[in-house]
C-alpha cells in the first residue's frame, strides 16, 4: 500500500535522521482495520498537525507510538529505538509524552501534585523512595500552573476540576514531563476561542525546542499553527502538505471537511 | 490522607502509642498478682494478639489503601511467617517432646517419619528462622507478584488469585504428608531464645516486641506513603495506566510494596505464634484474609492508623462478644460491619479526624475517597 | 449473690463446628440444671459459663484462658476437634485447669489436666474391624478418610492391625479427601470398582463432619448397598444421620460406645430429660453427649470425694471414680485419664437410629498410646503418684519429656 | 418551556451556581456560553437531576421538576448529551441506542432512520461496543442516543467536541431543523462561538456561576460576548 | 453331585409352591423357625431352612424379616407387624394375641444377604419380571452350581429378553465354575461374559483364565483384554461425565453471582447465604409435605423451586434496598457490608433451624442411577446437569434478549446516564439483585439434593463461585458456563491421578497460572471499552 519510503515526502535531507519513523503500521480489532499501512515521518524539531475523519485512526496511531497498542505489522522507530518492543513506561522514558483525547489526570491528587509527579526526574522506585521535593521543582511546577492558568486551583483535588480545566491540567502535565516529542490529542476541545489561541501560542513556543504531533478537528486552530498537515483516512495517509493544500483536495473535502 | 494531616509529629505520637502501651502493660503484668496495678496474663496475651493482627492489618492497608491491590490472601503471608517461627519453636523443644525424640517433632514420630525433611534444616537456629520469617513470605510474594504484575493482573482478578493462593496453601498445609503437622499444626512450644514461653516475663517481652515492631512499621509505612513514592502509589491506585505513560514502571512499584507488605505480615505472624501457642493451617483460610481486609475497612482504608485501630477494635469486639453474648454475637458483629459501611464510609478513624474536611469534600471525590469505582460509569 | 461453682462450656456455637458442638453445650446446660435441681454441689449451685470459640482455634485458646483466669471456673467441658484441644492444652496446663474432652480422637496424648471421655482408637476402630472380619467375612478393605490427624492415625493403626491379621497390601486401599469434601462421585466409583474384585469388601470411614452427608447420598445413588459393600464409620452418629434420608443406607455401620437406641433405664431417663430440656421430641442423642454425661458425673463424684473444687485435689480423686454409663454398665476413670467403655457396633436403620448388632462382652479400657505405632508402643501413662507421668517409657524406664511443665 | 429560577448549586462548601435564572422557549435554541469552569455543565446537571440544587426552581412545562428523580425527568421528555459522552462502554452501538426506548411507548420503540442519515458511521458499526469507538464516533453516538428518545427538551453540553467539521455542519443543520420544525426546546452549551452564534435564537453568557449577559441572539453584540468569555 | 440333587429337589419343591403353595410339614417349619431366636449365624441357617420348606408363608416371613417387622415371642412363635403396627401370627396370618413380651428378630447384613439369596431362589419364576431380574442378578453375583437346573428351567420359560440375557450370564458364570463343563460350552460362556463386559464379568473371567489352560485360557485372556480396553475407555468417559456434573454444580452455585457480581459489580459475600436460603426453603417445603400430604413428596422440588426463587429473590431485593443501593460507586465496600450480612444470615438460620443438618430427601425420580453403556449416571446428578443448563439458557435469554436485560447492563455501566435515558435505575437495581439472589436460591434447591443443608452450606460454595466467575471473565455469562465446566472437568480428571487434595491444589495453581496468561479470564472483554 503505502509502504514506499516516506522519508522523501517531507522533503528532509536524506542525511538527517528522522525523530519518529512509522512505516506500514497496521492495527486491526476483530477484523476491523483501524490502521492500514500507515507511514509517517517526523523530523526533529518539527510540529505536525494530523487531521482526519472520526475513526480515521489518529488516536490509534498515538496508541501505537506510546506503546498502548501493539501493531500487527509495520515499523515504529523513535530515533534508534524500536517502539514496538517497548512498554508504555519505557517509551515515556525515551521522551515521548502524551495528552489524551479524553482528559485523564490523577483525580485524588491535588493539581500541584499532579504536576509534581509529572516533572522530569528519575522514576526508579529506589530513587523515588528517597527523593525529596526540591525548591526548584516547586518553582517549575508553579511556573507551569501559571502557564495553564490553574494557579487558583493549586491545592484542589484534580477530580474537582471542570472538563476544560482538566484539559489544561493535562497539558500542564505534558509540559512538566519535558518530553522530546509531544503527542497532543485534541487540545482545543472544550476551550473557548480565546483559549484556543493561547494554546496555539503555547504549542508554538514548545515547538521551539521540541517536536510535536497534534491532532485537532478545529480548522481555525490548525490554520493558526501553520505547519505541515497530514490527513488520515481509514487508517492510512490520504493527503499531506500545507493546510491550504490539503483543504483543497477534493477527497479531503469529501470525507472530512464537508461542503 | 489522614496520616498526611497528622503531620510528622502527629505520626510520631501515633507511633509511640503501641510501644508505650505495650511497655506499660508488659511491666505492669510483672507486678505481683495482688498489686492493684497488676495486669493479668490474660490481658497481655490478648493485647499481643491484637497488635500482631494490627501489623497484618497495616500490611493490608499498605497494599490496598495505597496501591489498590485488594489482597484476599494476605493471611497466607502472616501464616507463613507464623510457620517459620513455629518451626523454630518446634525445634527448640528438643527431647522434651512426648516421645523424647531429640530431632523429630512429635507429630513426625507418631506418623512414622524416619528423618527430618530437608526444609526443616536450619530452623534450630534463631537467626536462620528469623531470616525465613521475612524471606519465605517475601519470596512467595515476589514470585507471585512478579508474575501477576508483569502480566498486569489487576482488580478482582488479582484479588481472586490471591485467594486461590491462600486456599491452595491451606489445603497443602492440611496434608499430613507435607511435614508441617497437618491439621493440628505446630504446638506444644516450650521456649524462645532460651526463655520459657509460659513465663510472665517472656510474655511481657513478646508483647513489647510486638508493640515495637508495630510502631516501627507504622513509621516506615508512613514514610512510604507520605513521600513522593507514596504519591506515585496513589497515582497507580487511581490511574494505573496514566502513571505508566508518565514513565513510571508500575509493576516494579507494585512488586516492591507487595513484597515488603508480605514481609511485614510475616513478621506479624511470627510474633503472633509464640503468644498464641499454636499455628495451624486454618490461618490460611480465605475467610481470615477477608477478615483482615475488613479490619482495615472498619478502621478506615488508606489511613494506616485506621487499619491498626480497626484490627484492635474488631478483635476486641470479638473477644467481648463471644464471651458475653455467645449466642448472638454474630448478629452484633455482622451488624457492626453493615453499620460501619453505611454510616461511616471512611471507617472509624475517618469519623474522628476527617469529619470536618470530609463534609467539605465534593460528593464525587467523597466517593472516590472511599473506593474506586469498578464500573465504567461512576 | 450466693457463691456458686462455675463450670466452663467451651464449644463452638458458630462457624463450621457449630453443627456438632452446639448440642454438647445444650447437654451440659441440662446436666448442670439437673445437678442444681438435686441441690448443687458441695452445697453450692453450679453456674454455667458459656463462651463461643467460633470454630476458630486461636480463639479456643483465648476463651480457655478467659474461663480459667477471668471466670475462674472449676472445670471446663469442651472442644471437639483435635486441633482445638491442642490449642487449649498449654492453657490448661499452665493455669492448672481441668478439661473434659468428650470426643473420640486419635490418642497419642496424655495430660494431667485433661480427662478424655471419648474413645481412644482401641475403643472404636479395632473392634469394628474385628466385627467385619468375623461376622461379615470381609477380606478387602477401603480406608476412606478426611485428611487430618485422626483418620491418619486411625488408618495407620488399622493398616498395621490388618496386615498383622494377614491381609495383603493390595487388599487395602487408603484414600484421603479434604475437609468438607462434597463431590464424591470419583471416590465412590473407585470404591465400587475396588469392591468388585470378587472378595468381600468393606469401607472403614473416618470421614469427618459435613463431608458425610454427600458421601452417603452418593453411596445410595450409586447403588452401593450395605449387603454388597458395608461402610463402617467412626464419626457418624445419630446427629449426623438426622440430616439424611437413611432408607438407602440401611445396614451400613458405625462403631461407638453409645447408641441412642440402647435399651436401658438410664438411657430412657436421659433421653426423656433431654427432650424435656430441649423442648423437641425429635432431637437425638449421641455418643459425645453420653461422654459429657459420664464426664460430668465423674467430676461431680470426684469433687464430692475431694470435698473441694480445687484442681489438684479433684484431679487426684478422679482416678478410679466409676459412674454408670448409658449402655448399662459402669465406666471408670483410668490412671491415664481415659475411661473404660463398652464398644458397640450398630447398623443404620430406616428411622435414623442404630441397631446394635454386636458389642464387647466387657468394658474396654482406653489406650492412649497405641500398641500398633512404632513410637508409642512402649509408652504408658499413669497420673497417680508416684509415677505421675503421661508418657513413661516402659522400655527405658524413663518419663520422657512431659507435656506438663 | 423551561424556566430556571435562581438556581443555586454547590459542591460541598463551594457554591458553583449562584442564582442562575434562565428561560428556554419551545421551538427555540438557547445557547449558553462561558469560559472553563464557570458552571455550565453544573447547570445542565442540575436540570437533569445529576446533582441536587441548593436553591431555586426548575420549571418544565409549568411543573416544578426540582424534586423529581432523573429518570422521571427523562420521562417528561428531557434528553441529555453530557460532556464527556458517557456512552455505555460495554453495550453495542445498537444497544446504546436502544436504551433510549425506556421512555417510549411500546409502539414507538425503533431507531429513526434519520439518525443514520445524520451519523452514517453509526450504521456501519451497530455491533461494535460503544467503548471501542473513537472519540468523535462516541460523541455522535451520544447525540444519536438522545435523539432516539424523541425528546421535548434537548440539553447539549458541547456536542461538537471532537467531531469532524463536515459532521459538525450537519449537526448544526439538523439542530436548527428539528427545533424549528417541531416543538423541541434546545439548550446548547458551547465554546465554539461561531457555531453557537449561527444557531442560537437566544444567547446567555455565564461567568463564575452567574448569568452575566442574556438576550436574543440578534440583539447581542458579538464583540461584547467574546469579551465576556475571554479571560 | 449332591448339589445337583438338592437343586433338583428344590426345583420340585418350588414349582408346586408357586402353583398355589404347598403345605409343608408343620414340624419342618417349626424346626426352621426355632433358629430365629438364636444369633445371626443361627438366623442365617433358619432362613435357609425356611426357604427349603417352600411353604407359602416363607416369602412373607422373609420379607418381614428383611424389613425388620418380624417379632419373636418367648415361646419362639413368630409374629409379623404390619405397616399399621398391628401384629399377626406369622404362620397363620391370623390376628394375634402374643403370649408375652415380643422381641424383634435382629437383622444384620449377613442376615439380609441370606434373605436376598433365599428370596432370589424363591422368585426365579415369579410372575413379576422385575423380581425375576433381581433373582437372576443375585444368581449371577453368587453363582451356585447347585442352582443350575433351576436356572435352566427358568431360562427355558423366560420370555423377557432382558431377564433372559441376565439368566444366560448367570448360567455362563456357573458353567465356568464347574470343572465338568465341556470345553465348547466353556468357551461359549466366556463369550457371553465378554459380551457383558463389566467389572464383575472381568473378575469371573480372571478366575477362569487362572484356573484353566489351553484354548479356554486363551479365550478368557482375550476377553479380559477387550474388557480392559472397554473399561479404560468408559472410565475416561466417566471421569469427564463426573467433571461435567461437578461443573454443573459449580455453574449453579456461581450463576447467581455472575449476575450480582459479574453484572452489577457487587462483591457479594452473602451470595452463599442466598443459596442456603433456597436449600432451607426446600427443607421447609418437604417438611410441610411430609406432615400434610406425603403423596406429594415427589413434587416437592417442583414446588420448592418457585418458592426458593421468591424467598431468596425477596431477600435479595430487601438487601439491595436496605444496603447495597447506598454503596453504588463504592464496590469494595459491598464486600464489607455483605460479609457482615452473611454472618447475620448464617446466625439467623442457625437460630431458627438449629445448627445441625436438616434432612432433604431425594424424590424418587432423583434417586438411583441408570446404566448407559459402561457409564453409571446417577439421576440426581443428571437432573442437576439438565437443570443448570436450563437455568443458564433462561438467564442468557433474559439478559440478551429482553429490555430488562439491556437495562440491567446499562444501569451497571453508568447508573447516572441510564437514569437520564429514562431507565428506572432503582427498580432495575432491585430487580437485578433480586434476580441474582433468586437464581442463587434456585441453585440451593438443586444443591440440597447432594449437599448438607446446614447453616454452613453457603460458605462451602462462595470461594468456588467467585473463582468460577473470575476464571470465566467477569461480566460474561458464557465465560461462567465454560469456566464452571472446565474447572469441574479439570478437577475430576486430576482427582483419580493425584487424589482429591492434591488434585484440588493443582487446579488452584493452574488457575493462578492461567490468570497470569489471561489477566481477564477465559473470555475477556477486550479493547478500549474496558480500558477507559
Ligand atoms: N478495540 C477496538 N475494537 C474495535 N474497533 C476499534 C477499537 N479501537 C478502535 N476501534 C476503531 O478504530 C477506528 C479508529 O479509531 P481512532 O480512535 O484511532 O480514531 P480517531 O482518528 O482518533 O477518531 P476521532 O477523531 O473520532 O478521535 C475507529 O473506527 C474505532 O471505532
Ligand atoms: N465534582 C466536583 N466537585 C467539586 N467541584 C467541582 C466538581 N465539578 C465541578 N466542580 C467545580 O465547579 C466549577 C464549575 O464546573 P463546571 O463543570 O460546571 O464548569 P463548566 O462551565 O462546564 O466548564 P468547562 O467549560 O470546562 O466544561 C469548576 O470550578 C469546578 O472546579
Ligand atoms: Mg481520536
Ligand atoms: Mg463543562
Amino acid at each position: 500500500m503505502n509502504a514506499a519510503p516516506v522519508a522523501t515526502i517531507g522533503g528532509t535531507p536524506e542525511s538527517m535522521q528522522p525523530l519518529l519513523y512509522l512505516d506500514g503500521i497496521s492495527v486491526s480489532f476483530d477484523g476491523f482495520k483501524a490502521l492500514n499501512g500507515l507511514s509517517l515521518v517526523l523530523d526533529p524539531g518539527e510540529m505536525r498537525a494530523v487531521i482526519g475523519p472520526n475513526g480515521a485512526g489518529k488516536t490509534t496511531m498515538m496508541d501505537v507510538i506510546t506503546g498502548k497498542t501493539r501493531p500487527d505489522s509495520g515499523k515504529a522507530m523513535f530515533r534508534e529505538a524500536d517502539l514496538t518492543q517497548l512498554d508504555e513506561a519505557e517509551i515515556a522514558a525515551l521522551g515521548i509524552g502524551r495528552k489524551f483525547q479524553k482528559p485523564t489526570v490523577f483525580e485524588m491528587h491535588s493539581v500541584f501534585d499532579n504536576l509534581l509527579l509529572a516533572l522530569k526526574a528519575d522514576r526508579r522506585p529506589s530513587r523515588v523512595l528517597f527523593a525529596s521535593t526540591r525548591a526548584i521543582e516547586r518553582e517549575r511546577a508553579d511556573g507551569i500552573l501559571e502557564m495553564v492558568r490553574l494557579t487558583g486551583m493549586r491545592g484542589r483535588m484534580a477530580g474537582e476540576l471542570s472538563h476544560g480545566q482538566k484539559q489544561w491540567l493535562e497539558i500542564g502535565i505534558l509540559l512538566a514531563q519535558e518530553p522530546e516529542l509531544l503527542l497532543v490529542d485534541e487540545p482545543a476541545a472544550g476551550m473557548t476561542d480565546a483559549e484556543t489561541e493561547q494554546t496555539t501560542e503555547l504549542l508554538r513556543r514548545i515547538n521551539e525546542t521540541r517536536s510535536v504531533i497534534v491532532v485537532e478537528h478545529d480548522m481555525t486552530f490548525v490554520r493558526a499553527l501553520a505547519v505541515k498537515v497530514t490527513v488520515l483516512h481509514e487508517g492510512s495517509v490520504l493527503a499531506e502538505g500545507s493546510l491550504e493544500h490539503v483543504s483543497n483536495d477534493p477527497r479531503v473535502i469529501e470525507v472530512y471537511l464537508g461542503r | 490522607m489522614i496520616s498526611a494531616r497528622l503531620g510528622l509529629y502527629g505520626s510520631l505520637l501515633v507511633a509511640a502509642v503501641p510501644l508505650a502501651l505495650t511497655i506499660a502493660v508488659g511491666l505492669l503484668s510483672l507486678l505481683p498478682a495482688d498489686s492493684a496495678l497488676h495486669v493479668p496474663g490474660y490481658v497481655v496475651t490478648l493485647l499481643g494478639k491484637y497488635l500482631a493482627y494490627a501489623l497484618l492489618a497495616l500490611s493490608v492497608d499498605l497494599v490496598w489503601g495505597y496501591v489498590g491491590i485488594l489482597s484476599l490472601g494476605h493471611g497466607a503471608f502472616f501464616a507463613l511467617g507464623g510457620y517459620a517461627m513455629g518451626m523454630y519453636l518446634m525445634r527448640q523443644i528438643g527431647t522434651r517432646g512426648v516421645y523424647g525424640d531429640p530431632v523429630l517433632p512429635d507429630f513426625m514420630v507418631f506418623l512414622n517419619w524416619q528423618e527430618l525433611p530437608w526444609y526443616w534444616y536450619g530452623f534450630d537456629h534463631f537467626a536462620f528462622a528469623a531470616l525465613m520469617i521475612v524471606l519465605v513470605p517475601g519470596a512467595l510474594a515476589f514470585v507471585f507478584g512478579y508474575l501477576a504484575f508483569r502480566s498486569r493482573v489487576s482488580g478482582v482478578y488479582l484479588s481472586i488469585i490471591t485467594q486461590a493462593l491462600t486456599f491452595a496453601l491451606m489445603l497443602a498445609f492440611f496434608r499430613n504428608d507435607m511435614g508441617f503437622g497437618g491439621n493440628n499444626g505446630l504446638t506444644d512450644f516450650k521456649d524462645l531464645l532460651g526463655a520459657n514461653l509460659q513465663a510472665g516475663s517472656t510474655k511481657a517481652g513478646l508483647l513489647i516486641a510486638t508493640g515495637a515492631f508495630l510502631s516501627f512499621f507504622f513509621l516506615v509505612c508512613r514514610h512510604l506513603t507520605q513521600s513522593r513514592f507514596g504519591k506515585v502509589l496513589i497515582a497507580i491506585r487511581d490511574a494505573e495506566s496514566r502513571t505508566r505513560f508518565l514513565g513510571y514502571r508500575v509493576e516494579r512499584y507494585k512488586l516492591l510494596v507487595f513484597t515488603f507488605s508480605a514481609m511485614m505480615a510475616g513478621i506479624g505472624g511470627a510474633l503472633y505464634v509464640p503468644q498464641i501457642g499454636i499455628i495451624n493451617p486454618s490461618e490460611f483460610e480465605p475467610a481470615n484474609s477477608i477478615e483482615a481486609v475488613i479490619w482495615v475497612a472498619v478502621g478506615g482504608r488508606g489511613t494506616l492508623v485506621g487499619s491498626m485501630v480497626g484490627a484492635v477494635i474488631v478483635n476486641f469486639a470479638k473477644t467481648v462478644l463471644t464471651g458475653t453474648f455467645p449466642e448472638i454475637w454474630l448478629f452484633v458483629l455482622g451488624g457492626l460491619f453493615i453499620f460501619v459501611t453505611l454510616f461511616m464510609p471512611r471507617g472509624i478513624v475517618g469519623l474522628f479526624t476527617g469529619l470536618r474536611t470530609w463534609r467539605s469534600q465534593p460528593a464525587k471525590v467523597r466517593k472516590q475517597l472511599t473506593g474506586r469505582a469498578l464500573e465504567a460509569g461512576e | 449473690a450466693e457463691e456458686t461453682i462455675k463450670v466452663g462450656i467451651l464449644h463452638s456455637l458458630s462457624g463450621t463446628m457449630a453443627i456438632s458442638e452446639t448440642t454438647l453445650k445444650d447437654v451440659m446446660l441440662m446436666l448442670i440444671d439437673e445437678q442444681n435441681k438435686k441441690g448443687g454441689l458441695l452445697g453450692k449451685k453450679l453456674e454455667a459459663v458459656v463462651v463461643d470459640p467460633a470454630s476458630d482455634w486461636p480463639l479456643f485458646a483465648e476463651k480457655a484462658k478467659q474461663l480459667l483466669e477471668v471466670d475462674k471456673v472449676a472445670a471446663v467441658f469442651g472442644c471437639w476437634t483435635s486441633v482445638s484441644r491442642k490449642s487449649v492444652l498449654p492453657v490448661f496446663e499452665q493455669n492448672n485447669g481441668i478439661l473434659f474432652y468428650p470426643v473420640q480422637y486419635e490418642g497419642e496424648e496424655s495430660s494431667r489436666n485433661v480427662f478424655y471421655t471419648g474413645a481412644a482408637p482401641n475403643q472404636q476402630a479395632i473392634p469394628a474391624v474385628d466385627y467385619l472380619m468375623n461376622e461379615e467375612g470381609v477380606e478387602r478393605w477401603v480406608l476412606e478418610g478426611t485428611d487430618y490427624v485422626y483418620p491418619r492415625t486411625t488408618n495407620k493403626i488399622l493398616e498395621a492391625y490388618l496386615k498383622a491379621k494377614g491381609v495383603a497390601a493390595e487388599d487395602i486401599m487408603i484414600n484421603y479427601t479434604p475437609f468438607g469434601f462434597s463431590d464424591w462421585q470419583t471416590e465412590v466409583a473407585a470404591i465400587k470398582k475396588f469392591g468388585s474384585a470378587g472378595k468381600k469388601t468393606a469401607v472403614v470411614s473416618t470421614i469427618n463432619g459435613d463431608a458425610n452427608v454427600p458421601f452417603y447420598k452418593e453411596l445410595g445413588n450409586q447403588g452401593i448397598k450395605a449387603t454388597d459393600i458395608p461402610v463402617v464409620a467412626f464419626s457418624v452418629g445419630e446427629e449426623e444421620l438426622a440430616g439424611l434420608d437413611t432408607a438407602p443406607l440401611v445396614g451400613h455401620l458405625a462403631a461407638w460406645n453409645y447408641f441412642m437406641s440402647a435399651d436401658t433405664p438410664e438411657n430412657a431417663e436421659f433421653i426423656a430429660k433431654w427432650h424435656a430440656f430441649i423442648k423437641n421430641e425429635k432431637r437425638v442423642t449421641n455418643d459425645p453427649m453420653e461422654a459429657h454425661y459420664i464426664g460430668f458425673n465423674m467430676w461431680v463424684k470426684a469433687v464430692e470425694a475431694a470435698g473441694t473444687t480445687e484442681t489438684d485435689a479433684v484431679i487426684d480423686s478422679m482416678v478410679g471414680v466409676a459412674v454408670p454409663n448409658l449402655s448399662g454398665g459402669y465406666s471408670a476413670m483410668l490412671p491415664n485419664h481415659h475411661i473404660t467403655k463398652p464398644v458397640l457396633i450398630g447398623e443404620i436403620q430406616g428411622d435414623g437410629q442404630f441397631n446394635t448388632v454386636w458389642e464387647t462382652s466387657g468394658l474396654v479400657p482406653g489406650d492412649e498410646w497405641s500398641d500398633y505405632l512404632e513410637g508409642s508402643k512402649d509408652l504408658i501413662s499413669d497420673w497417680r503418684a508416684p509415677l505421675s507421668c503421661g508418657n513413661f517409657n516402659a522400655a527405658t524406664g524413663k518419663c520422657m519429656g512431659t507435656v506438663t511443665q | 418551556m423551561l424556566m430556571l429560577e435562581r438556581i443555586g448549586l454547590r459542591y460541598g462548601a463551594a457554591a458553583v451556581l449562584k442564582g442562575v435564572s434562565l428561560e428556554a422557549e419551545i421551538g427555540k435554541i438557547t445557547c449558553l456560553l462561558g469560559r472553563n469552569g464557570v458552571g455550565k455543565t453544573s447547570l445542565l446537571r442540575a436540570i437533569v437531576g445529576h446533582h441536587p440544587i441548593a436553591d431555586g426552581k426548575i420549571i418544565w412545562q409549568a411543573k416544578d421538576i426540582g424534586g423529581l428523580k432523573p429518570f422521571e425527568r427523562a420521562r417528561l421528555g428531557i434528553a441529555y448529551v453530557p460532556q464527556g459522552r458517557e456512552i455505555f462502554p460495554l453495550l453495542t452501538v445498537q444497544e446504546n441506542l436502544e436504551t433510549g426506548f425506556a421512555v417510549l411507548p411500546r409502539g414507538q420503540r425503533r431507531v429513526p432512520a434519520e439518525i443514520f442519515d445524520l451519523f452514517p458511521v453509526l450504521a456501519t458499526m451497530l455491533r461494535r461496543r460503544g467503548g471501542d469507538l473513537s472519540g468523535g464516533q462516541q460523541q455522535q453516538l451520544a447525540l444519536a442516543r438522545a435523539l432516539v428518545m424523541r425528546p421535548k427538551l434537548l440539553l447539549l453540553d458541547e456536542p461538537t467536541e471532537g467531531i469532524q467539521p463536515s459532521i459538525i455542519k450537519n449537526i448544526g443543520r439538523v439542530i436548527s431543523l428539528i427545533s424549528r420544525s417541531g416543538d423541541m426546546t434546545i439548550l446548547l452549551v458551547e465554546q465554539y462561538f461561531d457555531f453557537a452564534r449561527e444557531l442560537a435564537d437566544r444567547i446567555a453568557v455565564m461567568d463564575r456561576g452567574e448569568i452575566v449577559l442574556q438576550g436574543a441572539a440578534s440583539s447581542l453584540d458579538s464583540a461584547e460576548i467574546r469579551r465576556r468569555i475571554t479571560v | 453331585m449332591r448339589r445337583w440333587v438338592s437343586g433338583l429337589l428344590l426345583l420340585c419343591a418350588i414349582l408346586p409352591a408357586l402353583a398355589g403353595g404347598r403345605l409343608a410339614r408343620a414340624d419342618e417349619i417349626d424346626d426352621a423357625i426355632a433358629g430365629f431366636a438364636g444369633n445371626f449365624a443361627e438366623v442365617e441357617q433358619a432362613i435357609g431352612a425356611l426357604a427349603a420348606t417352600d411353604d407359602a408363608v416363607a416369602p412373607k416371613i422373609l420379607e418381614a424379616l428383611a424389613d425388620g417387622r418380624l417379632r419373636i415371642g418367648p415361646d419362639h412363635s413368630l409374629y409379623i407387624e404390619d405397616a399399621k403396627g398391628a401384629l399377626v401370627e406369622a404362620r397363620t396370618g391370623a390376628a394375634a394375641d402374643p403370649p408375652g413380651k415380643l422381641k424383634p428378630v435382629k437383622v444384620n447384613n449377613r442376615v439380609r444377604r441370606a434373605v436376598e439369596a433365599a428370596m432370589g431362589q424363591l422368585t426365579l419364576l415369579s410372575p413379576d419380571p422385575g423380581q425375576r431380574m433381581n433373582a437372576a442378578d443375585t444368581l449371577f453375583r453368587s453363582p451356585d452350581p447347585g442352582r443350575l437346573p433351576a436356572l435352566e428351567q427358568a431360562l427355558a420359560e423366560e420370555t423377557d429378553a432382558r431377564v433372559k440375557a441376565l439368566l444366560e450370564q448367570a448360567r455362563a458364570a456357573i458353567l465356568l465354575m464347574v470343572p465338568e463343563t465341556p470345553d465348547a460350552d466353556k468357551i461359549a460362556a466366556v463369550e457371553t461374559l465378554a459380551a457383558r463386559g463389566d467389572q464383575a464379568a472381568r473378575v469371573l473371567l480372571g478366575t477362569a483364565a487362572e484356573k484353566s489352560s489351553g484354548e479356554i485360557a486363551a479365550a478368557a485372556n482375550a476377553a479380559l483384554k477387550s474388557i480392559d480396553r472397554e473399561l479404560a475407555f468408559w472410565s475416561g468417559v466417566q471421569s469427564v461425565y463426573y467433571g461435567l456434573s461437578l461443573g454443573s454444580v459449580l455453574l449453579l452455585a456461581a450463576i447467581g453471582l455472575a449476575i450480582t457480581f459479574g453484572v452489577m459489580g457487587v462483591i457479594n459475600m452473602a451470595h452463599g447465604e442466598m443459596v442456603m436460603l433456597g436449600a432451607y426453603t426446600t427443607f421447609v417445603v418437604q417438611d410441610l409435605i411430609r406432615n400434610a400430604a406425603p403423596g406429594l413428596f415427589d413434587y416437592s422440588l417442583l414446588i420448592a423451586l418457585p418458592l426458593a426463587f421468591l424467598v431468596a429473590g425477596a431477600a435479595g431485593v430487601a438487601i439491595e434496598r436496605g444496603i447495597i443501593r447506598f454503596l453504588y460507586g463504592r464496590p469494595l465496600e459491598t464486600l464489607l457490608a455483605t460479609f457482615g450480612l452473611s454472618l447475620v444470615l448464617q446466625q439467623a438460620v442457625r437460630s431458627v433451624f438449629g445448627p445441625s443438618n436438616r434432612e432433604v430427601g431425594n424424590p424418587s425420580w432423583m434417586s438411583g442411577a441408570v446404566d448407559v453403556g459402561g457409564l453409571v449416571l446417577t439421576y440426581n446428578r443428571l437432573w442437576i446437569i439438565v437443570f443448570s443448563m436450563m437455568v443458564f439458557a433462561l438467564l442468557i435469554l433474559l439478559l440478551r434478549k429482553t429490555a430488562l436485560g439491556l437495562q440491567m447492563r446499562a444501569v451497571t455501566q453508568n447508573r447516572r446516564m441510564a437514569a437520564s435515558m429514562g431507565i428506572r435505575t432503582d427498580a432495575v437495581d432491585s430487580l437485578t439483585f433480586g434476580l441474582g439472589s433468586g437464581v442463587a436460591g434456585v441453585a440451593g434447591v438443586a444443591l440440597s439434593q447432594i449437599e448438607n443443608v446446614s447453616p454452613n452450606l453457603g460458605q462451602s460454595y462462595i470461594i468456588d463461585s467467585f473463582m468460577v466467575v473470575v476464571f470465566g471473565g467477569v461480566g460474561n455469562l458464557w465465560g461462567t458456563l465454560v469456566g464452571a465446566v472446565s474447572l469441574g472437568i479439570a478437577n475430576k480428571l486430576l482427582e483419580p491421578v493425584a487424589g482429591a487434595v492434591l488434585g484440588k491444589i493443582a487446579v488452584l495453581i493452574l488457575l493462578v497460572l492461567f490468570i497470569q496468561r489471561r489477566p481477564r479470564g477465559l473470555f475477556p472483554i477486550k479493547g478500549r471499552a474496558v480500558e477507559t
